[in-house]
């Protein structure tokens, strides 16, 4: 259909090298070099493989089943958010009265409530789903959050 | 009138409410999934909200996250869409419950509807003609067979919670139909956990005509004429129109109000779609209501000149139906072809992927109603429609002219799209000239008979 | 009918033009220069032919290589589009000599309503009201300052050759105008190589009012009602829409009957429109007949269901108007946008570039006529128009609403566009009440008075 | 006449190099180098200058300003294009009857007529604009031609 596939036999065929990219995406490679007498493709990407960059940190993958905590490598390598499993409305205290469930600085384990996210009238409490230090946090109480939405940023 | 409404829904339909809503001042909350974070239409909401992972039923599927969402949003209303929750009672009863209005039909009338033996003795109380069939479900096998030797053979047999040709066979004779029964039975004991079968007259190439009806809280009922959905594939409809170009005016005039008396026995209200199979002879029989706005809502649009959505809004809030059915006029001719990201040259497999570039048709009488564009990426979890492409012009040949051009502009490449197929149905003769039945594409266009 | 023309044109409305002829069945035959070499609207013609490089001179006014390429091209006649040869009488004779179908006015026609003066003179005898003023040329400085104390300052000093507010000077008094006569001559001189100047009433506040024209080679005149472009911006119209929103019923009526006495004076056949100006007690002047069709011409498709373009090529090719004046009807509300590459808050400087990306409104009543997508880079050497956006709604409101809807899904990246500044010219309540003059934008919008 | 097919002519088209730069970006990519015999690119990002375009043979430079001819890399560097200067019909002798004004292995001078473009009823001669050797005719007798239609490939 594209004249992209049409021009694909050609080393500088844009085509061919978009298939390359994928592929080299794909199967997680850092290096395609393709020669041939006079012609060569050379691909390259950064030292470090692209979705191990924080695995070295011994994170929970971004895959497990509960939405509680996902990894994202953002400013620095150590940090890992809890994120929202649900829409509800954010609390970071059991009660208006009390104090708060984790506060920047506390060191938490995975079964540590870190807050309360009121949906349908119900009160769900949040464990961390890992061990850290809290060293952000990103909503108030009282705030709307959605599914994945990072409420906390730990330090681990 | 609403302040605020929540979509329940995703893509194309999705904008066509944000659309709705912003022409009428209200402001949207949007819906999203893992799998459509990003897209380019949710700018255009006030606020949105994900709801959970890619899979429908992880997100627009999940009535907690989606009720959560409307309370947390503060909305007034919900709008459905078509497919995933839009004929759902249950959802339709806890958003009432939540105080919050569902922008449909009643709960109740949605599940008179929604059971397609219910709705047929329905029929047949508001003297709207049914297929000749069991009048109920079948029990046993020798109950069947007496049926089938009534309203002779070839007979269909149907799941009483179906829909999308699941839990339905034909029959040619005793022994075929035996089969059918056990095999309609079991398939629609998995795909909708209810066994039930019931048994029609098969109505051989049946063309399909459906009402657009339109009813307020007020007892004003309206039909907006019909559409023809005859081209279709494997019951799954390709391209639509507005009037049909194969029924003459006195049927069109009885199926309009046959449709009319249904919805009123039914005490429906909102937008709703009554479909009917016409055979050979120009008789017309009940199908079934669809208890929603429908994805071939826009056909009915462009010859009326009535917003669908909006329309089913002011219902919802309350509002009268702003005119009575001698004030709407049915003009010129529409033509819908649903641009699905498939690949005709490979049994219609889906082509999900990345749109490298496109070009959108436009000109007079054209509307491509899509939430896609350069650089947005089809994602593989869910209907592969991408867009609509609606033309409406004085004359159905120049709407047919006009939907061509409209077809050779509208280059997608880096998927695979079926808007070249959708060319090849326009431009036979037998599309021309109104004899396209809904096995049609079939036998001659997949090179089966 | 035609098989085959060539579009001598560029851009959206060469695209506008290759649609209709595809919708009636006639081949195309597109040209275009080195600077528009590679545009995807291209592909949409059935032969295409490079006219020389991307300065206009170079090749959309080149009349040799246009001719040749209409006889290599082997077509039939050739459409003008607006701008470039359009009103260019002596193009419009050679394609004649050369035995190819002109499509718009004859040379005659084109002339006589091309000079100023001439077409004043023309107007006077239909008994159509122009703007007080020197009946003529003006001689001298004495004659000058004669008709000026008649009429009553302030007035208006026009080039006859002119356009586009080139060879134009307001003049408030004696001493003013003696300034403005020599400067509008010698403006007018260098511009249109006629140095030739008349006088009017300066009408202030003046609204701008025109009337789609269309008349047959048999006698048939029809007008297609009005059009309001008072939304302008140093004479470049910005906004249009129809029906006019400020004007009363009864002096609309005169006002089309008024446009069709002029078009029947002239002889004019093919699509036409009458401009005239409006002033605060609803007293309307004409202005200028353009011989061609116009940029804003989609507003009328719009109101009235006609293909203005189809309709030119029918009447070039000797058709009759296939309706009378009764027969049509001005329904609903249309706006226009002109959505110029152009950066509003840098004085409108033109804004060329690669579209990065771009989101095409779309929805009930909604149309973009536009020739660009993703990857389109606008070339730096034309226009800056890269679209019309055109929205048609049953009410005034409910079309601002719609517009306003559709500007904010118009978003495009890689260039500045005009978008933004249409949604306040539009949410403005001097727009919504149709107090528009042609220079409300200069006076509310751009910080002067 | 897409610019995708334009560009594929010419090997250091800006075109082509844009897109080699969003493929670059899209995969996150360090750096991607092509050769093919004497040509070459490569990009390289991150403390790298982007773009290293370079020719080793001296290529004449593809802006000369008469239409007549203009060069373009193809498959060999030394090929250069009578380009038509204007829309007509392509006419490859003075009449029918008589013989071609060039053919393939002619060696023709910038003021040698190589053919004549008839344009409104006009027959135009054709100089050549440029000295070398024809080795290939892309037009027959009739066929309609644009500006800047390649009608000789000259080696020079």
């Amino acid at each position: 259909m594209s004249n992209e596939q049409d021009e694909s036999g050609e080393v500088f065929g844009i085509a061919r090298i978009r298939k390359l990219m994928e592929l080299l995406r794909e199967f997680d490679l850092n290096e395609i070099d393709l020669q041939d007498a006079a012609q060569r493709i050379r691909l390259k990407r950064g030292g470090i493989p692209m979705v191990s960059a924080m695995s070295a940190t011994g994170m929970i993958p971004a895959s497990s089943a509960a939405a509680t905590s996902t990894t994202k490598s953002e400013d620095d390598k150590n940090a890992v958010f809890i994120k929202s499993p649900m829409v509800g409305s954010f609390y970071s205290r059991p009660k208006p009265d009390q104090p708060s469930f984790v506060k920047v600085g506390d060191v938490v384990a995975p079964e540590t409530v870190v807050c309360i996210v009121e949906a349908m009238k119900m009160f769900n409490e949040i464990p961390a789903g890992i061990s850290g230090k809290i060293v952000e946090v990103y909503v108030k109480d009282g705030d709307a959050v959605d599914v994945n939405k990072p409420l906390f940023k730990l330090a681990v | 009138m609403y302040n605020r409404i929540l979509i329940a829904n995703r893509g194309e339909i999705a904008l066509r409410i944000i659309r709705a809503c912003r022409e009428m001042g209200i402001e949207t909350v949007a819906i999203y999934s893992e799998g459509d974070r990003g897209s380019k239409y949710l700018e255009f909401a006030d606020e949105t909200f994900c709801v959970g992972g890619p899979k429908s039923a992880d997100s627009y599927l999940r009535i907690d996250q989606i009720i959560s969402a409307a309370e947390v949003g503060n909305v007034e209303a919900v709008h459905p869409g078509y497919g995933f929750l839009s004929e759902n009672a249950h959802f339709n009863e806890v958003c009432r419950d939540c105080n919050i209005d569902f922008i449909g039909p009643t709960p109740q009338a949605m599940l008179m509807l929604g059971d397609k033996n219910t709705a047929r003795a329905l029929a047949r109380k508001a003297k709207v003609p049914v297929v000749p069939g069991s009048d109920g479900l079948i029990e046993d096998e020798a109950s069947a067979l007496r049926v089938a030797h009534e309203i002779g053979f070839p007979v269909l047999v149907k799941a009483t919670a179906g829909g999308g040709g699941r839990g339905m066979r034909v029959a040619a004779n005793d022994l075929s139909l035996k089969t059918a029964l056990q095999q309609a039975a079991a398939e629609a004991q998995a795909a909708f956990g209810n066994a039930g079968v019931y048994i029609e007259k098969f109505v051989e190439h049946p063309r399909h005509v459906e009402v657009q009806m339109m009813a307020d809280h007020h007892g004003n009922i309206v039909h907006l004429f019909e559409r023809d959905c005859s081209t279709q594939r494997r019951h799954q409809k390709l391209i639509e129109e507005s009037p049909s170009p194969s029924i003459p005016k006195s049927v069109r005039k009885s199926l309009c109000e046959a449709a009319v008396r249904l919805i009123q026995m039914a005490n429906y209200t909102n937008a709703g779609t009554v479909e009917f199979i016409v055979d050979r002879d120009n008789n017309f029989y009940f199908i079934e209501v669809n208890a929603r706005i429908q994805v071939e809502h826009p056909v009915t649009e462009m010859v009326t000149g009535i917003d669908l959505i909006q329309q089913q809004i002011r219902i919802a809030a309350g509002e009268k139906l702003p005119f009575r059915q001698k004030d709407i006029e049915c003009k010129g001719f529409a033509i819908e072809c649903r641009i699905n990201a498939e690949d005709p040259t490979k049994g219609f497999q889906p082509s999900p992927g990345r749109i490298e570039s496109i070009f959108v048709p436009g000109g007079l009488g054209v509307r491509f109603d899509s939430h896609v564009h350069a650089g947005y990426t089809v994602p593989p979890h869910y209907d592969s429609m991408i867009g609509k492409l609606i033309v409406h012009q004085p004359t159905r040949n120049g709407a047919i002219r006009c939907m061509l051009r409209a077809l050779s502009e509208l280059k997608i490449s880096g998927i695979k799209t079926t808007a070249d197929f959708h060319r090849k149905v326009l431009s036979h003769v037998d599309f021309a000239e109104g004899r396209i039945d809904t096995g049609w594409v079939e036998r001659n266009l997949m090179g089966k008979n």
